[in-house]
């Protein structure tokens, strides 16, 4: 059963100032599948998850050139870009939690679409935090600063605060560097929970994680993408040389 | 002019610092003559701050200036200790603006003007509008000048404009069509319009003549015990005839005459 | 050894001289408070002037031994409101556009046009002033002078400016890419962002330019001594009325003034310090309860 | 959408306070540019506020003309602001010199005068000396107003060359040198500057660096910084008091440049204390952690970490002091006077730009001149703004990639 | 044969103001092994890291009861702090390369300590970005800015810098947390070379890592340690219950 392309990259450049940090991508990510990105540092894996949600818009050297068509549709042309975010969340490689309370950090996305309604506020935030893990450490400091919690709870925070948007991908760049094995297996339990009506990406150092976690696994190198594949079929039958090396742990 | 030979001025050649302090309205001619005695004495250096009346009396006392200059008469408790003299005399002007149809002011309408009893240009044949009185800081050897002369000492109206600076007052008549204030004769100019003063125009001759009756002198005054050679020898420059003479030539009136 | 307590005896030795430098701070307030407050409350300790006439007092003619700043105070503190009321916005939303609107070309160009406009000395604003903005209130003042609450409003609103503006400026810079990046990735919009997550961190800073600029509207003295009318009476009845700061009370008359008369215009000095101790404890206060949790 | 419509009603807002910041620097500058430039020329930068009376005492000498009288017509020196020609030149021989009669106008004052309008290159005027046998400059476009004790005042020009000409042996020649330039207040303001950042800055930065990196919270810090805060809340002419009393009066270091650039010192401690703190809070903590973790010393870590990261606001720091020391007027004008010399000492008087420009406007009523000096402080300020710029992009380290 | 005690704490405790964030800790460390810290996020593993080069002297409102011995000697008393930090050199979890060159960063430590001869200088920074296997990537731009690098680069920059000091002890919060596996690896082994002349404390997330390169584990839990010994021992045969659960991955 082919499941439908959310994502759908075509020949995509991007470049910082001259430097070319990604080269011809075409990839295409399925819809409710959890797709890992793979690679030696520097690669350009989080220059290309931050493409996807137009998060490069920030940063005024890039350069991008060819398609990334999300439901069909050229994100680079002209469409909402708050709206495409939206859709599209996005947690950090260092967690960057705002300087508000814990409350006021989940509920910060909602609101600014328009949700006042405060027992409808509390739902999202109680359910959100559940759903992160958080819930039980924070419950009773709801009012806090969210700048308080260690690492690694600010990290399970900034999770919290994108599932509270309800969005249809979720983009994540390398989200549990920075957490412990029990709340990483939490996250990983919640992705694989989630890909049922979410499209998750993410971005990890680890393959062991790639491999429990996700459907399909692109493997990054020096900007471009080497092999795309099953995650099964990467890990033990991958058709690039490269790929193996890399897995087995054979050269960087 | 005559002769005062290059011999004299070698001879009485002097050094030292002078620094003098006060009246702004005086400035004008002791800088003149300042730059002329310096010049009789290349090595004396002069400075003057034009600071106001009231603060030359107190730092020629506090022995911050090596000579004050006021440009009213010094109060019985502003004297002890000082050596005061009398280096010229000026007229104070009434201004007006150029676009005011009065001409002419008797003291007792003035005194009433600038007491508020009197508020609207047409109570003096002018048009109906309201009088803007413009006055001196506190401090002003031309206010306090002025006050005594009109009687309206400590009874200015509440709502007057106050202005630091002869130039200052000068200014906001000639930007206000209603407004009325006074100045240092030395000052007036084609901006403004002085009025005449219960008839008699203001002018060097008539204050020359007592005819119009609103002057005042310029004094100068320092401590006769602390004071240095340089100092004294500008005081006696000033007084001389040649001082005198840029008395005259900077818009002031002679004492010699 | 010996080399590692020398090293220690000077860095010892560095701080002291650090500490001895933050204390130049500290002395220098002593000192001139200490000055200040000595001579302002003479006048009420010998009982040479009523502390309460002085306070309460509506005319201020030496000559006659009346020293009531009441309308000075009033005046003062209007024109400092309306300064605020006016400049503080537009500063601070100035100050946004700068930091987070602007390309990085358009930003450069109108920091520089703001710093040019915080270099240029306040008497000159004073000079434009007189020569631009009494003309224009007298011409809409039912009053028959242009002189005026408003003229000095203006005058200040426009001073205050480059102050607030590039102090915020600079705190809003300084907010860390990762909140704008978090808040975007939350479907925010730049406005969302600016409004809901960068002022509001950069808050402390901007309250300092805040507190920047009340000082330098409060305490400004030559500008607008051109621009109030200086009266010798009247609490100011209408934004068209002449006003007389307590600042300029005391430059117009300090030159030359002694005894009581200038005991008490170092009461009016004194009156201006207390002013700028509370805004400067109610601001802390506010800074501090709204950030601290 | 809500959204957008209050999104683009913010911007709106946002856009409308920016064009309102702009317009009134254009407005402001635009006025005194309008108003003032008219004023501002070579004369009014290289000469004295005040003019300036010699005596010069000259060898009698005749020297020739080498130009032709077209030539001579042509050489104007004078200021046609305020002067305009009536009759001359002349050339005198014995004096090397020729001489022009001009009116001199201003709204005030109008009058004849003397000018000197072509000195030869080997006139007996370039080797003058004055009365006590220094040697002294005579330019053209100088005032001559008697010779030998010999008012020229009511007489023609012709008559003024024959008086030079009948002369013999040694000459005293009356000259004054024009003035209505502000020179010395440049130099004066320059000074200023100098006197009062050299004293302020270290003071300031190293109480910054202590507040921020040394103290521990408590009273001690609280009490420092609350002392900075109020001092930058004091209105200047309250420094003006204390200095003028404490400074001028109490230690006797007169009504000067010392005193004044002393009392300036402190308005700008906490300025600069408090951006600086400002700079050096924006550096991250992981910096002196990673650099004591290296086993730098805390002063090791502060001058080659911490202070390097601060630069940028530093440099706003000083930035904002010199603007401060420029346009000072209230706190000077008490400390430092009026007197429109370059001060020969630290404790002579002197006028900087701005108490010039104020003193001008307020005395003179005259903004034209005001405007004009206000040009001149503008004209610094841009450098002094570009200087600091190119410093800061320079000392940038996070700039550098 | 018994190693010698590096570090000895006794009935460490340490609060942050009011709250206690470690508590009554005791802990031998050994000479030239490599000790890792694990435990779930938040328990306090950081913290006590920071104890041991006196790095939290920073945090103004931590108070430290108890005693921690350095070759025996209390480093909590009057010794040289600078000197015990020339000894126990840290890398920290969140990569900070100083904003100068890549070469002005490895150089600043020694420089620091008084080296000024260039061409030593010049020998110890490559030698130690050999050692941090960063060499490859950055001798070409060895004056460019530290800051243009990757998180990954960063880290490992941040690495060599420690290396170039020469310390007895290296301290590791996580090191490698933003590593990708093929850095992740070198840098491991470079810790099994390293422990032959230095003592290695390590505190990671990844229990595979703990097992692959300690010869000691600490569990931690709410600021105490649970159980301390041989790493195989704690893996395999754990003595308490709360370590066997959390390391195969039953409670947090
Ligand atoms: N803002 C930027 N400007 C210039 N170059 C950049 C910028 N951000 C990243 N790079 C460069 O682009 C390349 C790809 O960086 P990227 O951050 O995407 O790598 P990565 O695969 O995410 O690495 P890591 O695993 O270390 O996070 C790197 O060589 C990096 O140095
Ligand atoms: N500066 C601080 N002030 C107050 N509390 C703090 C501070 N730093 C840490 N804490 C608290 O101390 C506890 C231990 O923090 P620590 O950073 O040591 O945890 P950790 O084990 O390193 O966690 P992680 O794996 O997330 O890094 C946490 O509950 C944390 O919230
Ligand atoms: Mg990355
Ligand atoms: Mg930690
Ligand atoms: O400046 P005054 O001459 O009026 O004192």
């Amino acid at each position: 059963m082919d499941k439908k392309i959310k994502f759908n990259t075509k020949n995509l450049d991007l470049f910082y100032g001259d430097f070319q940090a990604l080269k011809s991508i075409n990839l295409e990510i399925c819809e409710k599948e959890v797709t890992a990105f793979i690679g030696p540092s520097g690669c350009g894996k989080s220059t290309f998850l931050r493409c996807l949600n137009r998060m490069n818009d920030l940063i005024e050297s890039v350069r991008i050139e060819g398609e990334i068509l999300f439901d069909g549709q050229d994100i680079n042309g002209d469409i909402d870009v708050i709206n495409l975010r939206t859709r599209v969340g996005m947690v950090f490689q260092k967690p960057n939690p705002f300087p508000m309370s814990i409350y006021e950090n989940i509920a910060y996305g909602p609101k600014c679409q328009g949700l006042k309604d405060k027992t409808q506020l509390d739902k999202l935030v109680k359910e959100s935090l559940i759903k992160a893990a958080l819930w039980e450490e924070v419950k009773d400091r709801l009012n806090k600063s969210a700048l308080g919690l260690s690492g690694g709870q600010q990290q399970r925070l900034c999770i919290a605060r994108t599932i509270a948007m309800q969005p249809e991908v979720i983009l994540m760049d390398e989200p549990t560097s920075a957490l412990d094995p029990i709340a990483t297996a939490k996250i990983e339990d919640l992705m694989s929970k989630l890909k049922k009506d979410y499209t998750i990406i993410i971005v990890t150092h680890s393959m062991q994680q790639a491999g429990r976690i996700s459907d399909k696994t692109a493997f990054f190198l020096m900007g471009e993408v080497v092999e795309y594949g099953e995650t099964p079929v990467i890990f033990t039958n991958p058709a690039d040389k490269r790929t193996e090396d890399y897995i087995t742990g054979r050269f960087g | 002019g005559c002769s005062s030979s290059d011999k004299t001025a070698l001879k009485a050649a002097v050094s030292g610092e002078i620094n003098g302090g006060g009246s702004t309205s005086v400035q004008k001619i002791i800088d003149a003559a300042g730059s002329e005695f310096t010049a009789l004495n290349p090595d004396a250096k002069f400075t003057y701050s034009g600071t106001g009346s009231s603060d030359g009396i107190k730092g020629a006392a506090a022995d911050t200036y090596s000579f004050g200059c006021s440009s009213r008469d010094l109060k019985t408790e502003e004297q002890p200790g000082l050596k005061v003299a009398t280096f010229a005399y000026d007229g104070i002007a009434l201004i007006v603006n150029p676009a005011n149809t009065v001409t002419n002011l008797t003291k007792e309408q003035l005194t009433k003007i600038f007491t508020g009893e009197i508020t609207n240009w047409s109570e003096v044949g002018g048009a109906d509008a309201p009088i803007v009185v413009v006055s001196r800081e506190d401090g002003s050897g031309t206010r306090s000048a002025t006050e005594e002369l009109l009687g309206f000492a400590e009874k200015l109206k509440a709502d007057a404009t106050i202005k630091e600076g002869n130039g200052n007052v000068q200014t906001t008549v000639a930007g206000n069509a209603n407004a009325i204030g006074y100045v240092s004769l030395t000052f007036v100019d084609k901006t403004v319009t002085a009025v005449n003063v219960n008839g008699v125009k203001a002018t060097v001759d008539n204050v020359l003549n007592k005819t119009y009756t609103l002057s005042r002198p310029f004094l100068i005054f320092y401590d006769e015990k602390k004071t240095d050679p340089a100092t004294q020898a500008f005081i006696d420059f000033l007084m001389s005839e040649d001082g005198q003479k840029i008395v005259t030539k900077e818009g002031g009136i002679t004492v010699s005459k | 050894m010996e080399a590692i307590k020398r090293k220690k005896l000077r860095e010892r030795i560095i701080e002291n001289i650090f500490l001895l430098c933050a204390c130049v701070a500290v002395i220098s307030l002593l000192a001139i408070t200490f000055f200040v407050f000595y001579n302002g409350l003479a006048p009420f300790v010998s009982n040479s002037y009523s502390l309460w006439s002085f306070l309460t007092g509506v005319e201020w003619r030496p000559g006659s031994n009346m020293y009531g700043i009441f309308y000075m105070i009033v005046g003062s503190v209007l024109a400092t409101f309306g300064a605020i009321l006016i400049g503080v916005p537009v500063a601070i939303l100035t100050a946004v556009f700068i930091a987070e609107m602007a390309g990085s070309r358009a930003g450069k160009v109108i920091r520089f046009a703001v710093e040019l406009l915080a270099g240029i000395p306040s008497v000159l604003y004073g000079v434009f002033g007189l020569g631009i903005i009494v003309p224009y209130v007298l011409k809409i003042s039912p009053m028959a002078q242009g002189e005026s609450l408003l003229a000095t409003v203006f005058v200040l609103a426009i001073m205050i400016l480059p102050t607030v503006v590039s102090i915020s400026e600079t705190s809003l810079s300084a907010v860390p890419k990762e909140y704008r990046e978090g808040s975007y990735a939350l479907g925010a919009s730049k406005i969302q962002t600016i409004f809901r997550v960068v002022l509001p961190a950069a808050k402390s800073g901007i309250m300092t330019g805040v507190i920047l600029g009340i000082g330098r509207a409060i305490g400004e003295t030559m500008a607008v001594m051109l621009v109030c009318g200086n009266p010798i009476a009247g609490i100011p009845t209408s934004l068209f009325s002449q006003i007389r700061p307590l600042t300029t009370n005391i430059a117009l008359e300090m030159g030359y003034a002694s005894g009581v008369h200038q005991e008490l215009l170092y009461s009016t000095g004194v009156v201006l310090f207390v002013f700028i101790m509370i805004i400067n404890f109610a601001v802390n206060r506010i800074v501090k309860t709204k950030v601290g949790n | 959408m809500g959204r957008k419509v209050k999104d683009n009603f913010a911007k709106g807002i946002i856009y409308l306070a920016t064009g309102i910041t702009l317009s009134v620097l254009i407005f402001i500058v635009g006025f005194i540019f309008v108003k003032g430039i008219g004023l501002v020329n070579f004369d009014f930068l290289t000469r004295d506020f005040n003019e300036k009376v010699f005596y010069a005492f000259v060898q009698n000498e005749d020297v020739s003309m080498s130009i032709d009288e077209e030539a001579l017509k042509q050489k104007t020196p004078f200021d046609d602001r305020y002067e305009s020609l009536i009759e001359g030149p002349i050339y005198v021989d014995n004096i090397g010199a020729a001489i022009a009669k001009v009116t001199y106008k201003n709204n005030a004052t109008e009058h004849e005068q003397l000018v000197i309008s072509y000195i030869e290159k080997n006139s007996p005027l370039t080797n003058a000396a004055d009365s006590t046998g220094k040697e002294m400059r005579i330019g053209t476009d100088y005032v001559i107003q008697s010779i030998n004790g010999t008012d020229f005042e009511g007489l023609s020009l012709d008559e003024a060359a024959a008086l030079i000409k009948n002369q013999s042996d040694e000459l005293k020649i009356k000259v004054v040198q024009p003035g209505g330039g502000v020179k010395s207040n440049i130099i004066t303001t320059l000074y200023m500057v100098l006197l009062s950042l050299v004293i302020a800055i270290p003071l300031g930065i190293f109480g910054a660096i202590y507040l921020t990196e040394y103290a521990k919270p408590g009273r001690f810090v609280n009490t420092i910084r609350f002392a900075a805060e109020c001092l930058s809340g004091i209105p200047s002419i309250i420094f003006g008091l204390f200095g003028m009393a404490f400074f001028v009066v109490a230690l006797k270091l007169q009504i000067s440049l010392l005193s004044g650039s002393l009392t300036v010192a402190i308005i700008l401690l906490p300025v600069i204390i408090r951006s600086t703190e400002e700079a050096l809070k924006t550096v991250p903590t992981s910096f002196r952690e990673g650099s004591l973790a290296l086993g730098a010393t805390k002063l090791q870590t502060i001058f080659k970490v911490v202070l390097p990261c601060a630069v940028p606001g530093i440099a706003t720091a000083v930035l904002l002091s010199i603007g401060r020391v420029v346009g000072e007027s209230a706190a000077l004008l008490l400390t430092a006077g009026t007197v429109a010399q370059i001060p020969g000492t630290l404790l002579s008087p002197g006028s900087t730009l701005t108490v010039q420009a104020y003193y001008v406007a307020k005395e003179e009523g005259n903004i034209e001149l005001a405007c004009a000096i206000g040009i001149v402080i503008i004209v610094i300020v841009i450098v002094l703004n570009i200087l600091s710029r190119i410093m800061s992009d320079k000392l940038d380290v996070f700039n550098k990639k």
